[in-house]
């Protein structure tokens, strides 16, 4: 049986069933939530005792999935290693004799780690029951209908700008996913510009090119609606009217 | 009402709310002299439920207010009337929302100590956009901690009536430890969605319940 | 669809839509395989319209979509509903008006591109009448589409001096999703955002505690 390489080293020492390709193996490391998840998986896989953690076994497990994670260097968290150091206290602490006080019994030193892998536990199975219970927009919807011609005074909804490029964020997604479309081409202040050269053409007639330019707006202004008209020329939505060199130059919309 | 069926006025008004009602804003569609109370407004909601047995849709109560909802039958064809998938969260997000649901009122420092890893300010934040849970205060300890609990949105994004709704956390002990008594269940949760502000007021489940005896050998 | 009818499904739909709905649409939510064709869709409206005639609950057909609306008869009633909670654009509504922000003058096709799904004349007509979008010309291809831009209240309303003071897409896109990707990175370790100031200030979270900006690896 070969060793099984990551990044060229042989990993010294290997649970028996990590018999996986590193890119699977990666995918299962990175599922576990946490150091308690981890020695829960090792526990429960073993059908261990959780009253009677064998613990020199189970920290030895554990190490060899930490040192995995630490050979293809997934961002380890540094819980992992907090868990890693008090394994091993209890471990040390197992083999020392256990002075034998009258009366009350001595703690077993594996009894808080029992207890917060128990409580864990819970909240472990209770969110695999949250998520199978119905949801929102996955298993059911909530039935409305139209309301109009009620003239009802409703307040109007409130966006944050949170809110609304989240709601962006969701389309780049899945624009990103389906093609690749060109969202955004220009300089957002020369598609703006382009929104208020159309709303001043007059819808019908010309206006002077001049007329667009502001120049109290100073350079970055001009070079911005020059753009904008440039772009707007591209898209057919305006044309450029000259009717003999060095005449005014008209502009008038396509619409 | 006259002709009018008091159970056709709650359907017409619950599709028309767009959100969960109560039997108070139920009854406030009436004039006073013949506002029904709140035994008339749920032998009529009764009536609804049973004339919905039949449809798509059925009457689901969420924190003393009604809403109407598609049933779960029909989810694979609904599925397709958005073309965003339903989001997926990730395990860290929803332990955390899960220890949040039992736990509330807590802190991010107990969530960690529970998770046994830190709860990244990410995760937080995704509960709040998605309005699942909320600051309900500080705890008195240096520091003072932020305090959070789930909303009425989490209940309603749950189908949940309220949150002792919730599957007990102790059926799993239960199972595991036998002869160990279920002791987790979220009885106070029911006296909560009693006082009407199921909102704020938390589960006050003490910690995890008794510590599991831990064998000595 | 064995026992579910198609009336019902067409039904749920027009419930869950929130929105109207063409045959197009309506035939989406189905497999191609076993997909309706037009004329069984309408049938099936036809039957739904018929189940709901004793109800509070009709069937229109606006420009060749559907939708359901409360019968007049019980205005007296609805018109008492006053929200509570103050309504929500949807999620199409938002992404529209995202996209008209950004990739101004653009005609509801090229929104549509852009979504991947239907944009409604509902949702034009909404943003319209909030004042947020205007339609700025038409574009000189067949069909002649309109154009639609934002105004002046879009910007007051959302305190953007020009719509140059919106993030840059480069950043929106380097985000990382809430909810998609394992979040259980200690922030610490990535506090390091690529994007600086990108996160805007704009960003109104209340969560407790410190929230560093996202960290993007």
């Amino acid at each position: 049986m070969s060793a099984v390489l990551v990044h060229g080293e042989p990993l010294a020492e290997l649970p028996p069933d990590l018999y996986i390709p590193p890119d699977a193996l990666e995918v299962i490391l990175e599922s576990f939530a946490g150091p308690l998840d981890l020695l829960l998986y090792l526990i429960r896989r073993d059908n261990i005792d959780i009253l009677d953690i064998p613990i020199a076994e189970v920290t030895r497990q554990y190490m060899a999935y930490v040192e995995v994670m630490k050979a293809i260097k997934l961002e380890l968290a540094a819980e992992y290693l907090v868990m890693a150091a008090a394994l091993a206290e209890i471990k040390s602490r197992m083999l020392l004799p256990r002075p034998q006080t009258e009366g009350a019994e001595e703690e077993d030193p594996r009894a808080e780690l029992v207890r917060r892998l128990l409580e864990y536990e819970q909240y472990r199975a209770a969110v695999e029951r949250i998520d199978a219970r119905p949801q929102l927009g996955r298993d059911f919807w909530a039935a409305g209908i139209g309301t109009e011609g009620l003239d009802q005074e409703r307040p109007v909804p409130e966006v944050s700008l949170e809110q609304l490029l989240d709601a962006l964020r969701g389309v780049l997604m899945r624009a990103d996913a389906f093609a690749h479309h060109r969202i955004l081409r220009e300089p957002l202040s020369v598609r703006e510009r382009m929104t208020r050269i159309l709303e001043t053409l007059r819808p019908d007639g010309f206006t002077e090119f001049a007329h667009l330019f502001d120049a109290g707006e100073g350079r970055l202004g001009v070079v911005v609606t020059f753009l904008a008209v440039l772009e707007l020329v591209r898209e057919s939505l305006i044309s450029l009217v000259q009717n003999e060199p060095f005449a005014p130059i008209h502009v008038r919309s396509c619409a | 009402m006259s002709e009018m069926q008091l159970k056709d006025i709650v359907y017409a008004a619950l599709l028309a709310a767009g959100e969960p009602l109560t039997l108070d804003r139920l009854g406030a569609l009436f004039d006073e002299d013949v506002r029904p109370d709140r035994e008339v407004l749920r032998a009529a909601l009764g009536e609804l439920e049973a004339a919905l047995a039949t449809g798509p849709v059925e009457l689901q109560c969420i924190d003393k207010a009604y809403r109407l909802q598609t049933r779960i039958a029909f989810a694979p064809w609904l599925r397709r009337l958005s073309a965003e998938r339903p989001p997926k969260y990730s395990r860290a997000t929803l332990e955390t929302l899960a220890i949040i649901a039992y736990r509330q009122p807590v802190t991010r420092g107990e969530i960690e100590a529970i998770r046994g890893v830190a709860v990244s300010s990410e995760i937080l934040k995704t509960l709040m956009q998605r309005e699942w849970i909320r600051q309900v205060g500080t705890k008195e300890v240096p520091g003072r901690p932020a305090l959070f609990g789930t909303t009425r949105v989490f209940l309603e994004y749950f189908s949940l009536t309220s949150l002792a709704d919730l599957p007990p956390l102790a059926d799993l002990r239960a199972e595991r430890i036998p002869g160990e008594t279920a002791d987790d269940t979220p009885e106070d949760a029911g006296a909560v969605a009693a006082d009407g502000d199921a909102e704020q007021a938390a589960v006050t489940e003490e910690a995890a319940g008794p510590q599991p005896p831990v064998a000595d050998e």
